[in-house]
């Protein structure tokens, strides 16, 4: 069991986060914040219209936290709003124990033990949740 | 080991597995178990004398009311206060401090008084201090500390002055153990003229408490922190203090007479005491404090500041652990890092060889920011832990090291 | 009778002897007792799944926490809440009533508001209401009651106006057991733009509760009256007010972040509820709903109305006895005045042929004054009551005559 | 045991109360009020010195406080403080259940009985408490 949750990919991207630090053209930002056990990341999105062309993210938390985050920067490169929603949906519901088709997961599908711990899924859905409210959640210029 | 103490068999919640293995509970700083004879009494108060206090005339809630103000006594003298009436039952000791702030604080604190509370301060004795300092205009200041989590007498000197109005100070330290000098600070704090707000949350399980010897005005109590329930804790007073000050809450049996054009209060403690108190709990309290000295206070502190002190030995030899917090006499709690794991996954491995810890700023963000964590992994022991446990907890890091040196 | 009920075995305490009598316990509106089933229920979570809850990440904190969320559900569902997170945990009814009074009243209270509330309110619906009316310069008004305890609807309609801010309602009045219009008040306080205050404490036992559909914005429960644990209770308050609300109390769990700086505080209904909360009394509150559903609320009214109905036409046929209060529907409560002793005296009279009956003000001064009368007997019913009991109330009574016709 | 409290010489003075209302020469006053049931008495005494020379009370209560206020006034009258308060110890101590030579209670001692009854005693005791704090409250002239 807990070999399922700390995965080999898992820990790699916990150590080595993708897309990690600011992102200088970013247009939308928001921030994730878990006050039970302080993780905290701040995902930073460069839009295309309605597609998202860069993403990085800066923060600090536990290895389940930084990977989910990591590998959902990876995956959401390129997509639209739409893909990337439809694909959290799915996401959120694998990894609390719902019914789900994997297929659309690809890689993510790594952070799927988690649904065995339950005090953990905040962890794995912290950075996904940023995302979504960065969609939201366009930098305002300094005049 | 020298100390030998067995009580697990009046634990029974310790008798059980945890994902497949024995259960190790080393999360009492969080909240400690019950023995049997606490529940039995809450239990026997409920099938036998159960009725509503201080109101009634039939016998029932005599036979309550007189249990209930033995409880008071008997807090009264584990804290060696002079007078019951300076024990106000609470529902804890968040409760507790609320209560000292927003009474006290609100009667007294003018624009421009300081609060001065140790940097290493729970948010509960800090948070009350913020709400009503922002009503006053006073300003709320952190006692510095050192590395190693100790007060800095000779800064907190300092910064005495008189618009000092309030002193704050942990007695035991929930993260870290570290105990603090409680009696040297309230001189320092007595010579200003300023009060002193003690949080003993941790201390009555784990080190000698004397509210007339450490000069302290106020000192805040949880029964669940020491063998008792959860929902009721209790805070002493100085009566000259209490006496003075307008009550924290209204409502039934705190006043002397109501009416629409005017109230009157009642005298303490009935004048902090609104409402139906948590009765059940109350007896379960003062169960657990006759519990807790019939093993033995020093018995029970010499036997788990061995374990803890056999833990800090352990984890000092394993590379990538570092503890944190030190002094002496420390308390039986053992916080720490880890190079590669955070202590979120700590907590999660530990788990899953039935190890319970707790992980997290444990309510201290500003003790986390001074020294720079995210927040610590921590063991915290009570009398029914063991030294197979300790071994237990060693195996369950090793697992740990091992999963995250994989990559 | 028509109705029958017999949970009695359930109950341990009411089998025993008091003055070589057996109990007769006619003071459950002081507080009930409590089944078995709730026991049971707090006792094996102390056994099996105690932990604090929220912060820890291990599986005994996960247990503890789960079921904590869930008793919190069983609350809303019973209330008629939209949201769990709508239900505030707090220590019983009075603090209920002190966090809005010092949150909302603190928050929104100007001088020269007015709040509203009606004659017969307990101490615990007055007394907040004056200590924040007191600070912010607001004014607090009775609303006109009649001589058989039934607010003044007609007064009440002309006594709102744009200066009124809050409008206090007690649902069921633990005096007398009258129920007030809560939906008309509601309505009327509403044309106003005023809060609605409900005091709920008598009514979860015996009147049908639905927030939603009384038009409240806030209504105050104690564990105890229901058969419950005392320590614990809950506040409903709409959503949109709860979150505009400042902090009634702070301390660890209610916060988003701590620094000395600054300090965010975290969503509802944490924002309410800092500190270790009371979770075995909180399993135990929602145990005792659940105790009281699966018995049949419906059929535990109609049993125990019967019962009071019962009382009130015994006493209606003594000389020199008058009942206190009258409406329809009343609630199982039976207050009453003897012209030759006084109410201290029937009570210590009872309690020596077993029967247990409050007597006094009730923490009801303002109504009593109201009412000419320094007190009353009164004798309240549970489910666990039998009509046999009532038979030996009315020979107790018939002896208090006796004694004091002797002069 | 109920007819050793509610015995006839306790209902007479419970019904007819003797010394009952206002004292026009009363030097010294206060008042006992009982929170839980609402007793309340104010004791008015006339002083001559350390004696009692006239004592009267006013206000309401249960059968054991109005008794034992109206037996206490009869029993102090043209005593000396000093005496007074003697007496109340030993009542004090009987009423509650200590030792006591019951020889200088006289009449008071109808109430002994009180002390089976824990939650009756402040009844028997409270305008006792008034006397007590009536030698220390003179009334003070108006000007
Ligand atoms: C109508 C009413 N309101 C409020 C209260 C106060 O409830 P609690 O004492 O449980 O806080 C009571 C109980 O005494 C009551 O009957
Ligand atoms: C040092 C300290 N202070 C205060 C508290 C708050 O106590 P409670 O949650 O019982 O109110 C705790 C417990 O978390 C604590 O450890």
């Amino acid at each position: 069991m807990l070999s399922e949750l700390y995965q080999e990919v898992i820990l790699d991207h916990g150590k080595k986060p993708r897309n990690f630090g600011e992102l200088a053209s970013a247009t939308h930002q928001a921030e994730g914040y878990n006050t039970l056990c302080g993780d905290r990341v701040i995902v930073q999105v460069e839009m295309d219209g309605e597609t998202v062309r860069n993403i990085q993210f800066v923060g600090a938390g536990c290895a389940i936290c930084m990977a989910s985050t990591s590998m959902m920067t990876s995956f959401v490169k390129g997509k639209s709003i739409n893909e990337i929603e439809c694909v959290f949906e799915v996401f959120h519901s694998a990894v609390t124990g719902g019914e789900a088709d994997m297929e659309p997961l690809g890689d993510l599908e790594a952070l799927v033990g988690v649904k065995q711990y339950p005090n953990r899924i905040k962890c794995a859905t912290l950075g996904w949740h940023a995302l979504s409210s960065a969609f939201k959640s366009p930098i305002l210029e300094e005049k | 080991m020298g100390s030998k103490i067995d009580v697990r068999a009046e634990f029974p919640i310790l008798n059980q597995s945890i994902n497949g293995k024995p259960l190790v509970y080393l999360d009492s700083a969080a909240s400690t178990q019950r023995p049997n004879t606490v529940l039995a009494a809450m239990d026997r108060f409920s099938k036998t004398s159960n009725a509503n206090v201080h109101r009634g005339v039939h016998t029932l809630s005599q036979r309550a009311t007189d249990e209930f103000e033995a409880a008071r006594v008997t807090v009264q003298k584990f804290v060696g206060a002079d007078d019951p009436a300076e024990i106000i039952w609470t529902k804890g000791c968040t409760e507790s401090l609320n209560l000292v702030a927003a009474s006290w604080g609100g009667a007294n604190l003018q624009s421009g008084d300081e609060i001065l509370l140790t940097n290493m301060e729970h948010h509960a004795n800090i948070v009350p201090w913020q709400l009503i300092a922002e009503k006053a205009g006073a300003v709320v200041r952190p006692i510095p500390i050192s590395d190693d989590c100790v007060v800095d007498l000779q800064a907190f000197r300092k910064m005495v002055n008189n618009r000092t109005k309030v002193v704050g100070i942990k007695h035991v330290c929930n993260a870290t153990g570290v105990v603090n000098p409680v009696c040297e600070m309230a001189e320092i704090a007595k010579s200003v003229g300023a009060i002193v707000v003690a949080d003993g949350a941790q201390a009555l399980a784990h080190v000698p408490v004397n509210v007339k010897e450490f000069g302290v005005d106020f000192y805040a109590m949880s029964s669940h922190k020491v063998y008792g329930p959860m929902g009721v804790g209790a805070l002493y007073g100085r009566r000259e203090l209490l006496e003075a000050m307008p009550p924290f809450m209204g409502g039934g049996d705190m006043i002397r007479s109501v009416s629409f054009g005017k109230t009157t209060f009642n005298e303490i403690p009935n004048k902090f005491e609104p409402g139906t108190p948590n009765v059940s709990g109350v007896i379960g309290f003062a169960a657990a404090l006759d519990w807790y000295q019939s093993v033995g206070k020093e018995e029970i502190w010499a036997y788990e500041n061995e374990l803890a002190q056999a833990l800090r030995n352990a984890l000092d030899q394993m590379p990538g652990v570092r503890t944190i917090g030190k002094c002496e006499n420390q308390a039986p709690v053992v916080s720490f890092v880890m190079d590669d794991a955070h202590p979120h996954d700590v907590g999660t491995i530990l788990d899953s060889h039935g190890v319970a810890i707790r992980t997290g700023h444990h309510c201290c963000m500003p003790l986390m920011e001074r020294l720079g964590i995210p927040g610590t992994s921590r063991a915290s022991f009570a009398v029914y832990n063991t030294n197979q446990e300790i071994n237990v907890l060693i195996e369950a890091l090793k697992n740990v090291v091992d999963i995250f040196s994989k990559c």
